[in-house]
């Protein structure tokens, strides 16, 4: 294919969405099932083209790709700048790199299984009763023209950043993307929860759609306050035109490693409102209010890898801002709060009983993994993770949303309609149930799990381990070592709470009669399941180290590693060769210790979880086995390290406070009030002697006026006959002296007229 | 200072004065056709007669009754003329002399042959529709003269219908305008090589159904529906008055016929005669260039063709019940004049877009293609119409004839 | 000279029957006589080498406008057999403000068109290719962007509007019909 | 061959007479009327102008096609607005439709 088609499919790949969006929002928004066609029509398009183009760039070969990692770049002026007479314009451009090539495969594949999936799911809607401003059970979403008209935006801004070439365009979609998560998490707007006591505690969707999108704002700000820094400094926003050698190096001989590093930093901040690290990570179970396809496509496709993604764009940025020459703090920065992060979520993870609560913390644990990865330097191994963390955290959503749906279905059959029907202490047993369910989960967890050999994590994250033992080993990083030892606990945990959310949820026997009459989704929502599971197992082995025992020699290829490697890998060649950078990205001798490390977490962890949970199922209402030994921690972990109350209690109580009392009591109320009561006070005095001033004089004269007039009008009111031919015929005849009298001007006197 | 150029002259006759040759046409014509009403008045009676399974007029006259109009005539002549009581004199008188005078003028640019004309008139066809809305007035004047009620009902009507049915009367005779560039229907006749009946016979079709309407013959008879209102507007005429109301009927049909003989049937000339013999290489013959024989020629073939049309009139009139008023106002506004004008832009782009110096016989396979598919589409909509409008009927559980006439007026008001 | 005759003829016809609309007491007849004053003016044109025009005013003004002012006056038949005087109060200054305007047209005219012929030199006898052109001309007008096309369409516009108009103000209210 | 300004006396009576009757008719149709003849006799000047001005041009003509267009619509509505004024006040005497009366 030529490069020209190339680059109009590209521009294309958006477009499909988007115009999807505006086709639902003015036109088809009455039809519903007009509306999810065309956005299946947009997304497939999507999908189309983007495994098209990305096909493609990987038909080029990683040899001529470490060459020309740009395979289409096309971009035209868009906004001027400056003196934009001598051309100094903002492009908006597209450019597709391996990067961008995986990440198009991962994501119009994930969302176009999301939309298929989301028609199943919003045909039965949530149960009846519980739940205000939702359509009642059985009934059909009455928003679902709405729902698909946002998600093709939502889909279309996340392809926009993705095939994004400079900043601009990548915070475009960013703001869309944010932008339509906070429409979509409030999607169910009216709801209101009257909580019992031993319901799982959550606030409703319009609060949280509300909270998601403070939250990120906050990180966006300093993530536009980057931008701007970022184009101070390089007069480009272009990646392609920012990051070569002799920029990178200039700036950073200009402005210093410091300043360099805060650049660095501001624009991370961006990744960690975005993919919901640690200060901004509270956003992100909230957001588990919205639908579940939702949930998946924010927290497992699009949104959350955005920042992810983000990163890896401006990793030659990181890795210049942490190299030789610049400060360490960067590093630590990035990796420390990736690995807390993973650590964080993961100990919430194991006291959660929400079954889309778990995965949100595992998300955000995983999302850790991907962050501290970047952050200690290994490229490849966060970018190998995202996707594949992209499909089987997908995968698991959508399973967890039809389990949710069978439960409910179960509460409709059994007309109860407050046992929460995700909670997963009254599931259990929906093994027998849901199948389909069942298995493609099982794939999923195992693949979150890292089961050895098989699954897509495993390769992943042994592709982290191994770097960051590689990094501590061969250069003594400390960093990186102890990102390693994290990562591994996080790991562990991990499998141990996949165990244990899978047992609890499908394994024993049913706890509740909802999940006693639960039963299997419809084919829209298990065949996105299965095509999922498919891609959580195979996906991994694209990136089997070729130096892999027995297994490595079968494959023979570290396809990943050198495809999406060679997106930078002359840069970083010619990096290292000025010393800027620790080292190029490079092929890992094979180790024994990380390897052994992953078998050992994912196993024990998976055995561990098996051990309490599976072996000896719960009953009902039977407190969790680990809730007595743990003690006060449990607490601690199961009230989310009470963040959220911290949060609460440091920034929104004082905010609320001075707001209140300072702002308007003090200041509005007092002062200002005060100050225009006097002069309200000052201009009543003389208004009243104004007023006495009119009432004698002037209104007293225009009575005399008026009666005047109107004395004058009775005498003339005569004239007005209402008969049209009497005005016409006066109108005429004066029409005809007036020019009787101008003849006679002209022609001098009628004795002259006739000669 | 008389703009109009004459028709082209027969060599032979002897030249004489404008003024004496205008009179002299003026004579023949109206002779002509006053005489050969009653030739009108004898072949309708018999072929009536004979599709009806009658023997028709057969005393007067030998066996065949070829006196039988005379005979008419001579009843009407004798007979007593009545005035109405009340009667506006002036209208009353004026109206049958104005409809004989109207329906005779409009002859005056009818191509009989080549040369055989009276006036050519470069807006020939113009004139004709403005002398034809002069009939119109007619019709009001003998209804309002004749203080009737019958007969105003049967003025309001005609007018009604007359009036709304010249409008695709003249869309219709556009087209064969746009074709031949000109007004002139000595220039139609002329330009058509391929008759425009083969060129544009959606245009012939509508042209043919406003004409039965515009002389107000079967199924549009209702401006004299001797059922309903009893003779329509000439009810109180009687003797020579009735007679002229008659004579201006029988003429009318009649022009109507030769003026579709003229713009949609070539007029005078042999149908495609002139192709046949240039696809032989034979030299192609001009009837205009052969003198009085071939004016006589001419005559015959305008003649064979416009009896031909006229035998159609008559057989329509034969066997067509009546149609409803709203009936024939709808037909009008909702399918014949969207019809035309459609017709019109089509025909006028096609032609112009169509090169210089095509063919004529592609010219006219390019029109005709097109006619062909408006009426197609036409006729599609007309169907889905038509069943939306049975569905509704039914619907209405009124489906019986008396109550059917509710339901379908309902959509006209 | 057999023209000047023929004209002032046509002209006595016109402003006879002119006169008769104007003063007529039965408005049937009055509508009658305005039927002949437009058969006339089309006469008038028709010496003025205006064929088109003179059948357009056939066509239109006799065959469309006098028909729509009979159904007027029938429709309003009651009123018009009730004996009413068929002139207001101010028949007298309408006569005198029209005699007036006549005589001051008749000045202006005196004044620059003199009645003898042949006097200001006018375009007295053109050949009759350009007046036979003039149809076809004017139909080019119509449509040239350079000459009146805007006009034409604003006229066209114009007649649909009163097409509207006159269905919706003539339109029986709702109660009436049952 | 006929001078120029006989036309031109021509439309004035005809203006004249229209003038007279639009403003002494009582009936509201005579006066619509009236006021044909008063359109008809700016279109004799129109068309006389033409024909002796500027023959080869067509601006007379097409202004005289003008005003009978114009004639058309203002008969049309004209006329409708009578009949119905006729069905509410039962009347068309220009006279009588004094609503603006003082």
């Amino acid at each position: 294919m030529t490069n020209e088609t190339l680059t109009i499919l590209t521009w294309l790949i958006p477009a499909g969405p988007l115009l999807a969006f505006f086709l639902i929002m003015l036109f088809t928004n009455r039809s519903r099932t007009l509306s999810w066609m065309i956005a299946w029509a947009g997304v497939f398009a999507a999908l189309i083209l983007g495994w098209i183009v990305a096909l493609n760039t990987a038909a080029v070969g990683a040899h001529h790709l470490e060459e020309h990692p740009t395979v289409v770049a096309s971009a035209f002026p868009w906004i001027p700048v400056g003196d934009f007479l001598k051309g100094t314009w903002i492009n908006i451009g597209v450019a597709v790199d391996p990067l961008a090539a995986v990440m198009l495969i991962m994501v119009t594949f994930t969302v176009t299984m999301i939309f298929i999936y989301s028609v199943g799911y919003h045909n039965w809607s949530a149960p009846l009763g519980k739940i205000l401003g939702v359509p009642n059970h059985l009934q059909e979403e009455p928003l679902l023209s709405r729902f698909f008209a946002f998600m093709s935006l939502f889909a279309g801004g996340m392809l926009l950043l993705v095939l994004a070439d400079d900043l601009l365009l990548l915070f475009i979609g960013w703001e869309i993307m944010g932008f339509t998560s906070y429409s979509l998490i409030g999607f169910w707007y009216a709801r209101e929860y009257h909580l019992g006591p031993d319901d799982i505690p959550h606030i409703p969707p319009y609060k949280a759609s509300i909270k998601a999108f403070m939250t990120t704002r906050v990180a966006d700000v300093v993530m536009l306050l980057g931008i701007v820094f970022f184009y101070f400094q390089f007069g480009t926003l272009n990646f392609n035109q920012a990051f070569t050698p002799e920029n990178l190096s200039d700036v950073l001989d200009i402005i210093g490693p410091t300043a360099f590093g805060l650049m660095t930093l501001m624009l991370f901040a961006g990744t960690v409102g975005k993919s919901a690290q640690f200060p901004l990570h509270v956003w992100l179970p909230d957001a588990m209010e919205g639908p579940t396809p939702v949930s998946a496509v924010i927290h497992a496709a699009a949104m959350v890898s955005a920042g992810v993604y983000f990163l890896l764009r401006i990793f030659p940025l990181v890795a210049v801002a942490s190299g030789p020459s610049g400060t360490d703090a960067v590093s630590f920065t990035i990796a420390g709060i990736g690995a807390f992060t993973a650590l964080m979520a993961a100990t919430i993870a194991i006291a959660q009983n929400d079954v889309k609560g778990v995965l949100a913390y595992s998300t955000i644990s995983q999302l850790g993994f991907m962050v501290a990865a970047i952050g200690v330097g290994s490229y490849v191994a966060g970018a190998f993770h995202l996707i594949t963390h992209g499909f089987f955290k997908a995968l698991l959503f959508l399973a967890s949303g039809s389990v949710i749906h069978g439960m409910e279905h179960g509460a409709h059959d059994v007309h109860d309609h407050h046992t929460d029907p995700q909670d997963m202490r009254n599931m259990g047993g929906l093994r027998k149930k849901l199948p389909i369910t069942f298995w493609t989960f099982l794939i999923g967890g195992l693949a979150l799990s890292g089961l050895p050999f098989i699954t897509a994590g495993f390769w992943s994250k042994d592709e982290i381990f191994a770097e960051a033992w590689y990094l501590w080993d061969n250069d003594g990083f400390i960093l990186a070592l102890v990102v390693f030892v994290v990562l591994a606990i996080a790991a562990f945990l991990t499998a141990y709470y996949t165990a244990r959310q899978i047992s609890m949820t499908f394994l024993g026997k049913p706890r509740t009669p909802l999940a006693e009459h639960a039963h299997e989704s419809n084919a829209f929502m298990t065949i996105p399941l299965i095509l999922l599971a498919f891609f959580a197992v195979v996906a991994g082995w694209a990136g089997i180290p070729e130096n892999f025992p027995v297994i490595g020699s079968m494959v023979n290829n570290h396809y990943v590693h050198h495809f999406v490697g060679s997106t930078i890998y002359k840069l970083m060649e010619e990096l290292y060769a000025l010393h800027l950078v620790k080292h190029p990205i490079e092929n890992l001798p094979f180790n024994w210790e990380p390897l052994i490390a992953s078998l050992v977490v994912a196993l024990g962890g998976l055995f561990l979880g098996w051990w309490i949970y599976g072996r000896k199922p719960l009953e009902t209402d039977q407190p969790d086995p680990v809730q007595r030994p743990l003690g006060p921690l449990y607490t601690f972990f199961n009230n989310k390290w009470y963040i959220d109350e911290l949060y609460q209690r440091v920034f929104i109580n004082p905010t609320t406070y001075l707001s209140e009392k300072v702002v308007y009591e003090a200041i509005d109320k007092k002062t200002i009030d005060g100050i225009l009561h006097a002069i309200a006070k000052g201009f009543y005095g003389f208004g009243y002697y104004v007023k006495r001033f009119e009432e004698v004089v002037i209104s007293g004269g225009v009575d005399w006026l008026k009666d005047g007039f109107l004395n004058i009008s009775k005498e003339f009111r005569q004239l007005q006959t209402g008969r049209v031919q009497e005005y016409a015929l006066i109108s005429a005849l004066i029409a005809v002296a007036l020019i009787a009298v101008v003849l006679l001007i002209n022609y001098g006197w009628l004795g002259q007229l006739f000669n | 200072m008389n703009p109009f150029k004459y028709a082209s002259q027969i060599p032979e006759l002897p030249t004489i004065s404008p003024l004496l040759r205008d009179i002299i046409v003026v004579v023949v014509i109206s002779t002509f056709l006053l005489l050969i009403a009653i030739v009108l008045i004898w072949l309708m009676r018999k072929v009536i007669a004979r599709m009806q399974k009658r023997v028709g007029p057969n005393r007067v006259g030998g066996r065949y009754g070829l006196l039988q109009p005379i005979a008419d005539v001579m009843k009407l002549l004798s007979k007593e003329q009545i005035v109405p009581a009340g009667a506006d004199r002036l209208a009353y008188e004026l109206a049958p002399v104005l409809i004989v005078v109207a329906s005779l003028l409009v002859w005056a640019v009818m191509p009989f042959g080549p040369g055989l004309i009276g006036v050519d008139l470069n807006i020939g066809l113009f004139y004709i529709m403005a002398i034809s809305s002069i009939s119109v007035v007619t019709f009001l004047l003998a209804g309002w003269g004749s203080n009737n009620k019958y007969a105003l009902l049967g003025a309001f009507r005609a007018v009604a219908q007359l009036v709304s049915y010249e409008v695709p009367f003249i869309l219709a005779t556009l087209i064969p305008i746009l074709l031949a560039r000109s007004m002139s229907t000595v220039a139609i006749v002329e330009s058509q090589t391929v008759p425009f009946l083969f060129v544009v016979p959606l245009a012939a079709v509508i042209f043919f159904i406003s004409s039965l309407a515009e002389t107000g013959t079967t199924p549009f008879d209702l401006l004299e529906a001797e059922s309903e209102i009893v003779a329509g507007f000439h009810i109180e005429y009687s003797g020579m008055k009735f007679a002229m109301f008659y004579l201006a009927e029988f003429l009318g049909a009649l022009f109507m016929s030769a003026l579709f003989a003229t713009v949609f049937l070539g007029g005078w000339n042999i149908p495609l005669i002139n192709l046949m013999l240039s696809l032989f290489g034979v030299q192609s013959i001009d009837l205009s260039a052969m003198g009085i024989a071939g004016s006589i020629l001419g005559l015959i073939v305008f003649l064979i063709k416009t009896f031909f049309i006229y035998f159609i009139f008559l057989w329509i009139r034969a066997t067509w019940p009546r149609v409803r008023v709203d009936q024939i106002l709808s037909l009008n506004w909702k399918i014949l004049v969207p019809i035309s004008l459609v017709l019109i832009l089509v025909v006028a782009v096609l032609d112009k877009m169509i090169p210089e110096g095509t063919n004529d016989l592609v010219r006219a396979g390019i029109l005709l293609a097109s006619n062909v598919l408006i009426a197609f589409v036409a006729l599609e909509i007309m169907r889905r119409n038509g069943r939306q409008r049975r569905e509704l009927i039914v619907d209405s559980g009124l489906v019986e004839s008396g109550k059917q006439e509710v339901v379908e007026a309902a959509p006209l008001h | 000279m057999v023209e000047q005759v023929l004209f002032v003829l046509l002209a006595i016809i016109t402003l006879g029957s002119a006169l008769v609309v104007v003063t007529n007491r039965n408005l049937f007849h009055a509508a009658l006589a305005l039927m002949v004053t437009f058969a006339g003016v089309a006469g008038v044109y028709i010496t003025l080498d205006a064929g088109f025009l003179a059948m357009a005013q056939l066509l239109v003004y006799i065959g469309a406008i006098s028909i729509l002012i009979i159904f007027a006056i029938m429709m309003t038949r009651r009123l018009m057999q009730a004996v009413e005087a068929p002139f207001n109060s101010q028949r007298w200054l309408g006569l005198f403000g029209a005699v007036v305007t006549f005589a001051i047209l008749a000045v202006v005219l005196g004044r620059y068109w003199s009645p003898q012929p042949n006097v200001n030199n006018l375009v007295a006898s053109i050949d009759p290719e350009i007046l036979n052109g003039s149809v076809a001309r004017l139909g080019a007008s119509f449509v040239n962007p350079d000459a009146y096309v805007l006009p034409f369409e604003v006229a066209s516009i114009l007649l649909l509007a009163a097409l509207v108009g006159a269905i919706v103000v003539a339109w029986p209210k709702v109660e009436d019909q049952s | 061959m006929i001078p120029l300004s006989w036309y031109l006396l021509l439309g004035a009576a005809l203006f004249s007479i229209g003038i007279y009757g639009v403003f002494s008719r009582r009936n509201a149709v005579a006066i619509l009327m009236a006021v044909e003849l008063m359109l008809n006799a700016v279109n004799i000047n129109l068309v006389a102008f033409w024909r002796y001005l500027t023959p080869e041009k067509s601006a007379g003509m097409a202004w005289a096609v003008f005003v009978l267009t114009v004639a058309a619509a203002e008969a049309a509505v004209g006329l409708a607005l009578i009949i119905s004024i006729y069905r509410s006040r039962d009347s068309v005497i220009a006279e009588d439709m004094d609503l603006m009366k003082n």
